[in-house]
């Protein structure tokens, strides 16, 4: 992790060398196999417009398993995504509604109400001890249903603002979509946070063992929380820019994120135990899933046989690599 | 401490489930515009059942420290497959009934083996294996059909001498069958070893793999219960995706709700049929409290979120911060 | 038990026989008010939320409420047990018509002769029941199929390249529009080659399969989508793909799309029953409770806007959601709700 | 049975992890109706080559012979077939399930292919009773014991298993000397049995008082074996370390610091595990815990360490009350507190992470700057601990599980140390530590204490509290019965007060021996 740290040691392989998990190599050589098959079916999937629609669409699973994976990283699993997403599509759009003011601060309100999701998860998980999945799957069912009495409510606005239309679907940099560099910008934020932060190493030591972190003076119960409610804001945030993507927001927009996320994050690589993983395998986690789902839907086969083929992917990628070492 | 207090601690997890559940389903009915009658209970064991069936199933792979994501497709297939099935004459309607179970078994099975010999990581392959699962269940019924020997339908999801719902009658059997010998078998205690701590176990010289391989076939054995039943509920086979989740999802409550640690090694699969029954009686309080229906799911969310904070309750007894993270 | 008899229905032009051999039944008339329940199944979208809205507020006009002593809504989820459950519930608990807007056609079977032991008329709507033991207030799944196969077929007179988004796999719903738009495909005896992706009927699912099949299989003559419209035409905006006649449903969404890029291309015929149709279905239950002679099978008129005709204000609403089903009056029952009934009733019931 | 070839034997025993080589054609061999001591510092290679012989893990290289017949094990339960059983180092004990469930564990009595609970738990009780053990109730949670307890009851599991050959791989290491009889005279019966028995242990004087045989291992390898009692201790240590050896212990300061107390607690009670606890520790004072284990010692310093809600009483640091409430605050600057704690493997370390990061995990805080870590600050600070402790690790980016048990302990030290502490708190520290080590860490006790850090030292090992202390308090029944000064810490006077003997008298008469 530092960069001064070579001379303790004998024979360690140079920085960049030791960095590269070989699982996440081999994440990287299943994307291109992926694309090679494709390019059988049709040659554009090789295309640059392909590939860059398809880095987009992967944008906001990306940031959405970005949250995912702080939260795995823990030992925990947020099982609230599909209704955090939702509610921060809706409420950003809601609030552009409020005039002028309500336009400005659409975004940063989405983020809020899945920050608020994510605090709950957070207080029930760190403070009252109960298991993550059932928690978030709690939250997630009220979040839902607050969705669900807004909905009806009243006339609810949910065009999506011009500033969400734009970090979605322009391009400041013609030909790279904004949400692409976007992601990278969280990326980039959580890879620092990971690996250069006090806050990141708290994260793997609770993931490995609370109770020695605790017992080292770490406030673990603090860090767990704020690992949920960003979480919760990334969902929120990922839901923002996806009703930007569509222009508006949708009650349903969640529902295909939740187990995505879940499979992108350990398809790259992180221990669903915690303490383990790393960002890199999370980004080639998000881009497997991405294409595999969208060249399985591009090809006219039945359903079902999409459905069989997705899972047994899966699981053939797994094998070749996210196996557990053995144990003798 | 003299012994019955090691074994009420030992059920605690059980005996709270099966409080909740009592209060639960003490409220329903006495706010029941037909209140506590045959009819109304024999709804409600029937909707019931089928998340016991699932949340046992569950509970199996939980208690090896595992999780089953693939638990709501295993019963969506065996329900398309027994509506091919489970037909006709007596003879017939038996060996479709044996082989829709072994499918459940295998496809429980499958998992096991892939967790075990794959080593990976039960709640992706769950989630590759459940995809699988409902492709196939797909492929059996493109749409809701199929038919089911209502004879036997009738008999199981009716009532025995007018009073006691044969479904319940069912699910006590399958405990009693199935549960109670495996719990009590030297490869369930490996099961329940494993969930707690695998080294041990292996260093214990305890047939690990063989503990968890059966655990996981069990559960796909019980899934498929549960999918029988439903199809004998409905007459069909269905393979709704969303129904499927649904019911993946919600047995995870159950186990919870019946007191059986996420983490393994802890609890038992009865107290994750009072789970079940305790969850689905949050469902039907929506008939006896008067909502706006807009407000129904809201509602569910936070009975159900009350009902799991129940057991922070027990926060308050810790005088020892270290018994935060067991 | 009711009484199998002849035609016509008492409001004829309301209840109108889905064809020509449907039953008629005659009800053991009851004294009003009645009791009427709504087993509604999965809630937490736009089309079910309003769906539900309506059926409230139609129970709340002054002469359906006079009918009424009460009328109660539960949704139940995804889950079919659950909403068998809920209609035994009903059953147990004295209602005296049941409406359902079942999550499956064919899983209600034992309920459906619990019902009619116990005398209670069962209408379902939407996703209807697959017995002649229930009133059916019918959408023509197929027929909505066709009619968008048609505009297709009328449109695209040498044949082409088709994208079809088509629904949720397993439900007969996807599976009877997907047969519908085929036949009429083939029967023009044109070229037609369609590529088919599955859209789920959400838009944003929608505009992600879409923008896979346009990078990959593009570009295309003509789309027909079964929802999930607004985020099809999203798509192809994006990906600057020309405007092509589309046949696709009734989102307001996708109807402000139409009236805006028809000079460019975008020819749509949008299609669809909203979901006033519930209205149709309490509307019936009353009947049948009274004694009047009303069809077993009920079919339902499509609400249709087909290019050039998208008006502003009635046909589709440029202040409104994107997520608001547009098509929620049937005339013929003097069922007629604007859009700002609907979604501003429950304030005012506050 | 005295003139017999031996029972079981390995040969060119290789064992490598990744890079670490932990046996290099390592050997031993065991005859039956003896006990065989296996003795070498820290990371020599014990464990492995135990682990090897019950079928724990395979060997790379390497004949084993069981009754003159080559033997091979796939699996502990393979071993345990053989007849092998092995009390293991890290316990191999399941937490969930019950004290009977766990001494049963692998051949319970089944009737219908279900297991027997009442022949269960009567085997449970029996094997309790042999392993001197009455007080451990079956139906227990093994979670729930002490770790002595468990020790106890992993010892009963053995002997339910009914061995030819039974390893102890540093069985008694959280023992008490009473429990510690009690399974001597067990060990000496099952010898008397005809058993052949390996026993591991750090503890000189258990050696002396058990073995018939003795191997030594260094480095991963044989160094020699010979028959008890013909070596002399600092013989024995200096095959083991490879150097030469002087007394363990370093000085005392002679006379008692007369420094302000920086650690005071008046009246100090907690549910009813402490009594009224009142004592004062001065900066650079070595103060230790006595008592027989589990006479609320680890309650104590759980309480001072502010893990513990509800106490009662006053603590003051620096003569001002305080109240801790979470480990956070009690490493504070301005309270400066650290607990090594009982159980490195789930207290203390995080065994997958690697020695960096255990190391810095306690001072992240100290560390970084705006919450981002200042690497080379980092870096010098480990380096600067990883010298000072001669932390003996491959590869600082390995997984800190790689490590032997005692360069383990070191790295939990080293991880406190690196805050440069004012209070340090000790739970039984050198469990299962080689005399090498040991020294070492008593030497960076007595340092730290002359650098003026004041120490609580809880030690199961009464030599250790002799050796070390400048005073001791000893623990009864969660009360501190009495204060040992000086001289007065003798072994006789530490076992009288520890069994609560009110009359203590005659051992101050007698002179310290
Ligand atoms: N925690 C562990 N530590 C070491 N090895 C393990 C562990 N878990 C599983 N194993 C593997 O388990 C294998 C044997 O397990 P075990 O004997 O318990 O299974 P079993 O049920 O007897 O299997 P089988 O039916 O194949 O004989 C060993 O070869 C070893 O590789
Ligand atoms: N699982 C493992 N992975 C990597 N290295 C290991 C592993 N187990 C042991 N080692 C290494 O093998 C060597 C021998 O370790 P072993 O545990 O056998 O020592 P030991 O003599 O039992 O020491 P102690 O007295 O501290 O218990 C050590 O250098 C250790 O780091
Ligand atoms: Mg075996
Ligand atoms: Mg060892």
């Amino acid at each position: 992790m530092s960069e001064t740290a070579m001379t303790h040691v004998n024979g360690r392989k140079p920085n960049f060398l030791r960095k590269l998990d070989p699982a996440v190599v081999t994440a990287f050589g299943c994307i291109l196999l992926l694309l090679v098959l494709g390019s059988f079916y049709s040659r554009s999937f090789l295309s640059p417009e392909y590939l860059l629609q398809q880095l987009k669409v992967a944008s906001f699973l990306g940031i959405i398993a970005t949250g995912m994976m702080l939260v795995i990283l823990l030992g925990q699993i947020d099982l609230s995504v599909p209704w955090t997403v939702a509610t921060g599509a809706m409420m950003a759009c809601a609030a552009a509604a409020y005039g002028p003011v309500g336009t400005a601060l659409a975004i940063p309100f989405g983020i809020l109400c899945g920050i608020g999701i994510g605090l709950v998860n957070g207080v029930g998980v760190a403070y009252l001890r109960i298991p993550s999945m059932i928690v978030t799957l709690a939250t997630n069912a009220v979040a839902q249903g607050v969705m669900v009495v807004y909905t009806g409510g009243f006339s609810p606005q949910d065009s999506a603002t011009a500033a969400m239309r734009y970090l979605s679907t322009g391009a400041l940099i013609p030909g790279i979509p904004n949400v692409v560099f976007i992601w990278g910008l969280v990326g980039t934020a959580m890879v620092f946070l990971l690996r250069r932060t006090g806050f990141g190493r708290a994260v793997y030591g609770i993931g490995n063992r609370e109770r020695a972190a605790y017992l080292s003076g770490i406030n673990t119960r603090r860090i767990v929380m704020t690992a949920f409610a960003a979480s919760g804001g990334l969902s929120a945030f990922g839901g923002v820019l996806l009703a930007g993507y569509a222009s508006k927001a949708s009650q349903s927009m969640g529902d295909a994120y939740l187990l995505p996320a879940i499979a992108a994050v350990v398809l790259g690589g992180t221990s669903i135990l915690g303490g383990r993983g790393s960002y890199l395998g999370t980004v080639a986690g998000v881009i497997l899933i991405t294409l595999l789902q969208s060249i399985l839907s591009v090809t006219q086969m039945p359903e079902a046989g999409r459905q069989i083929i997705y899972g047994v992917m899966i699981i053939l990628m797994l094998l070749l690599y996210g196996r557990a070492p053995a144990s003798r | 401490m003299n012994d019955w207090q090691y074994r009420l601690a030992e059920h605690r997890g059980t005996l709270t489930a099966v409080a909740i559940f009592v209060v639960m389903f003490i409220i329903y009915t006495a706010n029941h515009p037909a209140g506590f009658t045959a009819n109304v209970i024999q709804t409600a064991a029937n909707k019931g059942v089928l998340l016991a069936f699932v949340a046992m199933a569950q509970t199996m792979v939980v208690i090896t420290a595992g999780i089953d994501l693939s638990v709501g497709m295993i019963f969506l297939l065996t329900n398309c497959l027994a509506s091919w099935l489970v037909v006709g004459s007596p003879l017939e309607t038996t060996f479709g009934v044996v082989i829709v179970l072994a499918v459940g078994a295998v496809c429980g099975a499958i998992n096991g083996a892939i967790v075990i010999y794959g080593r990976l990581q039960p709640i992706v392959a769950t989630i590759a294996t459940g995809a699988i699962y409902f492709g196939v269940a797909l492929l059996l019924r493109p749409f809701p059909g199929g038919s089911v020997n209502e004879g036997l339908a009738d008999a199981l999801t009716g009532r025995i001498f007018g009073v006691v719902p044969a479904s319940l009658a069912a699910l006590a059997a399958v405990v009693v069958l199935i549960w109670v010998p495996f719990s009590r078998s030297v490869y369930g205690r490996a099961a329940y070893a494993v969930g707690s701590s695998e080294t041990a176990a292996y260093m214990s010289g305890m047939p690990i793999r063989r503990g968890k391989l059966l655990a996981y076939t069990l559960s796909g054995l019980v899934a498929a219960l549960g999918g029988l039943f439903l199809t004998f509920f409905t007459y069909t086979g269905d393979a709704a995706f969303a129904s499927g989740n649904a019911y993946t999802l919600f047995s995870i409550a159950a186990v919870v709700l019946g007191g059986v640690s996420l983490f393994g090694g802890k609890g038992s699969a009865i107290g994750a049929v009072f789970g079940a029954l305790a969850f689905r009686t949050i469902g039907d309080l929506l008939f006896v409290f008067d909502l706006d229906p807009l407000w129904q799911p809201l509602f569910q969310g936070l009975i159900l979120l009350a009902a799991i904070s129940l057991g922070a309750l027990a926060l308050f007894r810790v005088r020892n911060r270290l018994e935060w993270f067991l | 038990e009711p009484e199998v008899v002849s035609g016509p229905a008492a409001e004829p032009e309301c209840f109108a026989p889905w064809s020509a051999d449907t039953k008629f039944f005659k009800f053991p008339k009851k004294d009003g008010p009645y009791r009427i329940a709504l087993a509604n199944g999965y809630i937490a979208n736009t089309w079910r939320i309003q769906m539900v809205q309506t059926a409230k507020a139609y129970a709340a006009q002054p002469d359906v409420a006079a009918k009424l002593k009460e009328f109660k809504v539960v949704s139940t989820g995804e889950d079919v047990p659950a909403q068998i459950s809920a209609i035994n519930n009903f059953i147990d608990s004295g209602y005296d018509a049941i409406v359902v807007n079942a999550q499956n056609p064919t899983a209600f079977a034992p309920v459906i002769k619990r019902a009619k032991e116990a005398g209670v008329v069962l209408v379902a709507f939407d996703n209807i029941l697959d017995t002649e033991d229930a009133i059916n207030v019918n959408v023509d799944q197929k027929g909505l199929g066709g009619l968008w196969g048609e505009w297709l077929v009328k449109h695209l007179p040498n044949g082409g390249k088709v994208l079809e988004v088509r629904g949720v796999a397993g439900t007969s719903v996807d599976t009877d529009r997907h047969d519908g738009i085929h036949e009429k495909l083939q029967a023009s005896g044109k070229k037609f080659e369609v590529v088919e992706v599955m859209g789920k009927w959400d838009d944003a699912v929608a505009q992600k399969v879409t923008a896979d099949a346009i990078a990959t299989s593009g570009p295309f003559d003509g789309i027909t989508g079964q929802g999930g419209d607004t985020g099809i035409v999203q798509a192809m905006i994006d990906a600057k793909h020309p405007f092509v006649p589309f046949g696709g449903e009734t989102e307001n969404g996708f109807r402000k799309f139409c009236a805006a890029h028809a000079a460019d291309g975008l020819k749509c015929s949008s299609a669809g029953t909203g979901p006033a149709q519930v209205a149709v279905a309490i509307k019936t239950a009353i009947a049948a409770l009274e004694g009047q002679v009303v069809p077993q099978s009920v079919k339902l008129p499509l609400a249709i806007v087909e290019d050039p005709n998208f008006k502003e204000g009635q046909d589709y609403f440029q202040s409104e959601s994107d997520n608001f089903f547009v098509g929620n009056s049937f005339p013929t029952c003097g069922i007629n709700f604007s859009a700002q009934e609907i979604m501003k009733q429950s304030k005012e019931n506050k | 049975m005295e003139n017999g070839g031996p029972l079981f034997c390995m040969e060119g025993i290789s064992k490598r992890y990744g890079g670490v080589r932990a046996l290099e054609n390592a050997a031993l061999s065991v005859r039956a109706g003896a006990i065989h001591a296996v003795l070498g510092e820290n990371g020599a290679g014990k464990s492995t080559l135990i682990k090897i012989m019950a079928g724990v893990v395979a060997a790379d290289e390497g004949q084993m012979t069981l009754d003159g017949q080559p033997v091979k094990f796939a699996s502990p339960a393979a071993a345990n077939a053989a007849g092998i059983v092995c009390v293991f180092q890290e316990l191999s004990l399941i937490p969930e399930l019950s004290v009977a469930d766990n001494i049963v564990i692998s051949n319970p009595p089944t009737r219908f292919g279900m297991i027997d609970r009442k022949a269960q738990r009567r085997l449970a009780e029996e094997a309790l009773a042999r392993a001197g053990a009455v007080d451990i109730h079956p139906l227990a949670l093994v979670k729930d014991l002490p770790l002595s307890r468990k020790q106890i009851v992993e010892i009963a599991k053995a002997l339910a298993r009914k061995p030819r050959i039974l390893i102890l791989d540093e069985a008694t290491s959280a023992l008490t000397a009473a429990d510690v009889s009690k399974v001597f005279a067990v060990l000496k019966r099952l010898r008397a049995e005809g058993l052949a028995l390996v026993y591991i242990s750090h503890r000189m004087n258990e050696i002396a008082e058990l073995a018939d045989d003795c191997t030594v291992f260094r480095n991963g390898s044989k160094v020699a074996s010979y028959a008890a009692g013909s070596k002399s201790d600092g013989e024995v240590i200096e095959m083991m370390i490879g150097r030469e050896y002087h007394s363990v212990y370093p000085p005392k300061p002679g006379r008692l610091a007369q420094t302000a107390p920086v650690l005071e607690t008046r009246n100090l009670s907690w549910a009813d595990r402490l009594h009224d606890i009142s004592f004062s520790l001065r900066s650079g004072e070595i103060v230790g815990l006595g008592g027989l284990d589990g006479q609320g010692q680890r309650d104590l310093l759980l309480a001072l360490f502010g893990v513990l809600r509800g106490l009662r009483g006053t603590v003051l640091v620096d003569g001002s009350p305080i109240s801790i409430s979470s480990p956070a605050q009690a490493r504070r600057h301005g309270i400066g507190m650290a607990l090594i704690p009982e159980d490195r493997k789930t207290e203390g370390l995080m065994l997958p992470m690697t020695v960096r990061d255990n190391l810095s995990l306690a001072s992240l805080d100290r560390l970084t700057r705006g919450g981002i870590i200042d690497s080379a600050k980092e870096e010098s600070a480990i380096n600067q601990m990883m010298t000072l402790l001669a932390i003996k690790a491959g590869n600082i980016d390995a997984p800190v599980g790689a490590l032997s048990g005692g360069n383990q302990q070191k790295v939990v030290i080293a991880k406190w140390l690196m805050r440069q502490p004012r209070i340090v708190l000790l739970n039984d520290p050198t469990r299962g530590i080689d005399v090498g080590t040991k020294q070492e860490i008593y030497l960076l006790l007595r340092r730290l204490a002359d650098a003026g850090a004041g120490i609580l030292f809880y030690s199961t090992d009464y030599a250790e509290l002799i050796g070390c202390c400048d005073r001791v308090l000893v623990l009864y029944d969660g009360a501190v019965k009495r204060e040992l000064v000086g001289a007065e810490i003798t072994e006789r006077a530490l076992i009288a007060s520890a069994l609560n003997i009110p009359s203590a008298e005659p051992f101050h008469q007698e002179p310290a021996q």
